[in-house]
């Protein structure tokens, strides 16, 4: 009887320990421990201030350019709230293409410009032939201008 | 019967036994100490020398060589206990065997885990840690050591009596381990590169709250297999 | 003896007992109450070791079942230890304690009290008077032995477990063992044990059991 | 059909190193795993074998 | 008197149970398996190969470089089912103290850890061309090495361990606390943002892949499970011989 | 008299049963194998993302890990010979003491450096080391963990018989092993910076060949202390 | 048997043993020549092993000295060994290698060769038939004992040094044991030994030394 006892004070204790470990595993998640950085998170200050740290988002359409040197280059990296300028200086990964996405991993100099180590290509989830694709954005592109179209009726 | 010891009591005496059998042997106790001090030092004597290099190194260094000096210890856990029988006359004990376990792993955390979290900030000075970075640095280490005790109980329970212990218990617990040296290391990090601790440090609390709950069960699951 | 004044019955029924796939004993009935003393008898590796701790709980039978008063011991788990004094091949105490810090912890694994005059005076009566205060690791292979089975003096608990108690101990260490068993039993006290030396135990229900390799 | 000729499927795309490399640690590693178990089998049919007897 | 106990009746069910679960039985019924698996695997296999070669069309993001997905997908899925169905059968034995349990688990195994190494060795070689890198150390990569290790402990417990019942149990142990670590693997691109992406497939949305391709992989990964039970099953029936073999048991009949 | 086998057959039997011993569980050869690689993979897992970090860490993280696995299996090499009487035996045997331990030596040394020799290039691969850096990687650790075998040796009699062995042997032998650990990652280190890797290389051969000589005497002396 | 055809004699001149401060025996002084059986007495603890390692070289006397021919052992060194055959309370034998493996290792380290069929010969009279081909860390506690006794059958040495060979035996094993003894003995062999228990020895030069504590 007393052992039964004991052993029903040990499952509750041991439930307890569960729910605590599931309550630290949710505040966790609000924080920040992460692959990389968003832009955004940056600028909050989230990211470390000084050392190397990943950042991540899209290439900002229109921003990669070549530096005169020819070595380096410059691109923009998005979170579409808040941009960063990033510099590179070697070889990109094939999946590198502006409005798709990328992690860099380097450093933020004083003048707020993330000199890069090493640029990684993030894609998405989605796997399709080229047509879907483009017939996609098509269709992506017209509900958009619908609905700006609508917005202006407004 | 008048003459019962409460379940506390017999905690206790199992807990203080340990405690008294590693004191007695005063090497033992000194040997984690040790170890981690003389293990820490060698990196630096095999890296050129360069203060930035060992700044950077120092929290995966350190982590790292508290987690061995604690995986080290481990193959004693039980073993000694298994060679003169004392440990079956502890699975025949009056108190269930989850908690006989729980009293084992305390004992080799204050035996081996403790002691660093009070020597690391020492030798973090010499790898020039920061004042904040050497505060996580125990504070992880604390929070750390004693999940690594717990999981490392049952690598030794498993591997007890098999021959050549110590590093079957590397492969088996190593692995498990891993989680906790990337919260661990990740929280002292997180300070070096001014980021918010904070979140390493509570998925090092979730995975010591589980470890809590499934280690001394694994532990004793493990011990009763290894004895019948 | 506060134990020994209940009525106990220990029961084993069709137990089977393999060792890494090897058979080695088989439909095994017994029945054990107050004042029993069962012995066991057979060849090197019949498996008199493997029955023992079965019947301790260290090991779970490959069949059959072992119960106390009528409940399994494995339901009863940790409070079937409450009645049990096992003690092995091994000698159970730590090289780096003394006698009588071994023999209190023993004491607290199975919830009693350690009354320290008592234990001195048991230490002595088994002739360690001299040895009390080193660590047991100085002790020769027999004194050793002495220190384990100081136990039986000391502990309250109606069923003892023995294998080969005798071994390593001198001519007066083997009486002396002999007479408390004779006495154990006749307070009442269970006794399962094995041995391959030749020692006469004369109690009333003493039973003899050979497992035949 | 997405191929017109064998060069072409052979490059992959310019990924014939990886593409291939992937295919081929696969169907190897699988291959390696039947023949172990091959040859253990025939250790076990040996010894089943003997034992018939 | 000791044959009367053994006739009544209580034991019945027990008996009955032992026998469908007992390694005899399962020895030929397992050997009538084994064909159709394996014919159905390679068929499969083919298939999925020709679908993912041949029919499926290039991938608007990464050209011909995705179709390492027809043999990473599957082979990472496997990697993870087959730890589960090995802890499942570990624990199964703990509880049923079943031998035919614990051997499908030993016979899990390598195949599982197989399986794992191809998920690692496709996965640097996917994500060198598409990431720009080997290997890098974000969550679900990290999660699945960690997988790899628990595979190798398990072996190297099962190994150190000669007495096989207790080898069996200790690592029965040694796998169920591992599996603690499949869900970690599954769920890491979800609760950390990691280099790795996201799932194309799951049960709750849409799967995010164009038909042929799915078609394709899916295939492929039936081909897998079937190639896995059919090499399984061999392994456990090498088990059972291998094991018995010590003793006289498979002699007596 | 006919029936005596002569001197090298006897030490040729001493060797070959320890690899006998080994072999028999597998595991045990494998083990070192497998503690190298996930120790040495354990310390990026620590560190912060940073790729510059990690291939600079490198020798002295490889050497430091080498001789780490190495150390964790000293503890084996004596004591379960003394544990079963059998090292009883062997000093019983009617050749010099110092022969027979050399041949334990040798067969610790087969078991746990040589196959290191091996694999720490392949785990080099992982940390970006260039073919020269790799290949003096195992040159140093051919002649090094030779010698750390037979410094161990010392260690691992002179702690026989006590308890919690792994790490009082860990203290004892790792100062010794300072110098191997500073030229063999030295030679390393030099390749990395451009320069010649000669002179570390010679001061590592000029520590072993005193190791053969003064570690065999040594450890014999402490074995005879250890069993009487 | 090569040995047994020459004449060795063993002699101790004030021998005197002392453990941990304590003073074990004193000015001991005995010879053995061929046929020579030397039972050692004494309660447990009184320093019987200490006397035997002695004997063997294992541990130096405190004072006094042990010569084989008349030469002092100290000096012999390892040329001594070759005539020693000593079995402790430790059997002595490698848990992982079979009984054959672990036989031909001990008949290898006093220079020896090891012949298969004997020693499996030995190993069935030894009734070990079965376990030839298991790691010996299954067998039983008896059983171990019997494979590290196995030596005494195989090994042409003249000098035995037993520390209680009864140990665990049945009683199958200790009456062939006890008559390998006799047999050796009247072969020329000497034999020093102890045990507790009473097992009698028929040999025509019998002596008995009685350590008291
Ligand atoms: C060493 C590197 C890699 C490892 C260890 C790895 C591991 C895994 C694992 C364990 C899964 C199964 C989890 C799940 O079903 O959600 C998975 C799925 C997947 N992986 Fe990887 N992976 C690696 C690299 C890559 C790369 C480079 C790519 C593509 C560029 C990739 C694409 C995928 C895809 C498409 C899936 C299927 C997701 C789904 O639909 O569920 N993996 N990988
Ligand atoms: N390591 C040690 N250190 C100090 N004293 C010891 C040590 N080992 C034994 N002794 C002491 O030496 C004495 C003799 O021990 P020894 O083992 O020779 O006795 P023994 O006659 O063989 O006894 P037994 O019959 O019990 O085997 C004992 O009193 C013991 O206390
Ligand atoms: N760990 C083990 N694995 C497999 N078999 C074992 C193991 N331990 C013992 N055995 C076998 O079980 C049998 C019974 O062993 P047990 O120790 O119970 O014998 P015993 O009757 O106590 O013998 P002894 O009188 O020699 O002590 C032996 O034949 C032995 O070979
Ligand atoms: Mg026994
Ligand atoms: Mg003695």
């Amino acid at each position: 009887m007393k052992a039964r006892h004991k052993r029903l004070g040990l499952i509750v204790a041991g439930l307890l320990l569960l729910v605590i470990a599931a309550v630290l595993i949710t505040k966790s998640f609000r924080s920040n421990l992460v692959f990389f950085f968003t832009p955004t998170q940056v600028e909050k200050g989230e990211a470390p201030k000084s050392g190397n740290f990943r950042i991540g988002g899209l290439v900002e359409n229109g921003s990669l350019k070549r530096l005169p040197d020819g070595l380096h280059v410059q691109f923009k990296v998005t979170d579409t709230a808040k941009t960063m300028l990033v510099e590179y200086k070697g070889i990109l990964p094939d999946l590198f293409k502006e409005g798709k996405g990328v992690v860099a991993e380097g450093k933020l100099n004083t003048n707020g410009l993330f000199e890069a180590d090493q640029v990684l290509a993030k894609h998405d989830e989605n796997y399709m032939p080229p047509e879907a694709a483009a017939a996609l954005a098509a269709a992506k592109a017209a509900k958009t201008k619908d609905s700006s179209a609508k917005e202006g009726v407004k | 019967m008048p003459k019962e010891l409460s379940t506390f009591s017999v905690l206790y005496r199992i807990l203080a036994r340990d405690i008294k059998v590693a004191l007695r042997r005063q090497s033992d106790v000194m040997a984690v100490f040790f170890f981690f001090i003389i293990a820490a030092s060698l990196f630096p004597l095999g890296s050129s020398a360069d203060p930035k290099l060992l700044s950077a190194m120092a929290p995966s260094v350190l982590w790292v060589t508290a987690l061995l000096s604690c995986m080290l210890s481990l193959s004693r856990m039980y073993s000694s206990d298994h060679a003169d029988g004392t440990l079956e006359q502890m699975m025949l004990s009056n108190q269930p065997t989850v908690l006989v376990v729980l009293m084992k792993i305390l004992a080799h955390w204050v035996l081996s885990g403790l002691p660093l979290v009070f020597v690391a900030p020492l030798i973090g000075l010499q790898f020039n840690l920061s004042s904040a970075e050497l505060q996580l640095l125990a504070i992880s280490l604390l929070m750390g050591t004693l999940t690594l005790s717990l999981i490392g109980s049952i690598g030794a329970a498993l591997t007890l009596g098999v021959h050549g212990t110590g590093v079957l218990i590397a492969i088996l617990v190593l692995p498990l381990y891993i989680p906790v040296l990337v919260f661990g290391a990740g929280a002292v990090n997180a300070v070096s590169i001014g980021m918010n601790p904070n979140g390493a440090l509570s998925l090092l609390g979730t995975v010591l709250a589980m470890a809590l709950v499934f280690a001394p069960l694994g532990s004793a699951a493990a011990l009763k297999i290894a004895l019948e | 003896m506060g134990f020994l004044a209940s009525n106990y019955v220990l029961t084993a029924k069709n137990l089977c007992g393999v060792r890494g796939e090897r058979l080695l004993f088989e439909k095994l009935n017994f029945e054990l109450s107050n004042g029993s003393v069962l012995y066991l008898e057979g060849a090197n590796g019949s498996g008199k070791t493997t029955l023992l701790r079965t019947l301790c709980g260290l090991s779970k039978p490959y069949a059959g079942a072992i119960s106390w008063c009528n409940e399994n011991i494995s339901e009863l788990a940790e409070e079937y230890s409450k009645y049990v004094l096992y003690i092995g091949h091994l000698p159970g105490i730590k090289e780096d304690l003394t006698a009588l810090e071994n023999l209190q912890f023993s004491l607290a694994l199975s919830g009693e009290k350690f009354n320290f005059t008592e234990a001195t005076e048991v230490l002595k009566l088994l002739d360690l008077a001299k040895g009390l205060n080193l660590p047991t690791r100085m002790l020769s292979q027999g004194q050793k032995r002495r220190v384990a089975l100081a136990r039986l003096w000391l502990q309250d608990l109606p069923l003892w477990v023995l294998d080969e108690p005798f071994t390593a101990l001198d001519a007066d260490a083997t009486s002396l063992l002999k007479q408390k068993i004779e006495a154990f039993a006749s307070a009442g006290g269970m006794v399962v044990m094995t041995t391959h030396q030749e020692v006469s135990i004369k109690v009333p229900k003493f039973e003899q059991l050979r497992l035949d390799a | 059909m997405q191929w017109h000729n064998v060069d072409e499927f052979l490059a992959m795309g310019g990924y014939g190193f990886y593409v291939w490399g992937s295919f081929g640690v696969t169907f190897a590693a699988m291959a390696l795993e039947l023949w172990l178990l091959n040859k253990r089998r025939q250790r076990v049919t040996q010894i089943v074998k003997q034992e018939a007897i | 008197m000791k044959n009367m106990e053994t006739k009544t009746g209580i034991n019945w069910l027990q008996i009955n149970w032992l026998r469908y679960a007992s390694p005899k039985t399962f020895y030929p019924l397992a050997g009538k398996l084994i064909p159709w698996c394996a014919t159905c695997a390679v068929l499969l296999i083919v298939y999925g190969l020709y679908l993912g070669l041949f029919v499926a069309p290039t991938d608007f993001q990464q050209g011909e470089g995705y179709r390492i997905i027809f043999v990473h997908v599957p082979a990472a899925w496997f990697s993870m089912f087959l730890y589960l169905l090995m802890a499942m059968y570990a624990g199964l034995g703990l509880v049923l103290n079943a031998r035919l349990s614990y051997m499908m688990a030993t016979a899990i195994a390598p195949t599982g850890a197989m399986f794992t190494l191809v998920a690692l060795v496709t996965g640097s070689l996917w994500g060198k061309p598409m990431w720009g890198a080997w290997w890098v150390w974000d969550a679900r990569l990290t999660s699945e090495l960690i997988l790899l290790f628990l595979y190798i402990g398990y072996f190297s417990l099962q190994a150190a361990i000669d007495d096989k019942n207790r080898a069996d149990k200790a690592s029965a142990v040694l796998a169920l606390v591992g599996a603690i670590n499949v869900p970690i693997i599954y769920f890491s691109v979800k609760w950390w943002n990691t280099l790795h992406q996201g799932a194309s497939v799951s049960l709750m949305n849409a799967p995010a892949m164009a038909a042929v391709m799915l078609k394709g992989m899916l295939i492929m990964a039936i081909g897998f499970w079937l190639y896995s039970i059919a090499v399984i099953l061999v392994r456990v029936r090498c088990e059972i011989v291998e094991r018995d073999s010590k003793t006289t048991m498979f002699r007596q009949d």
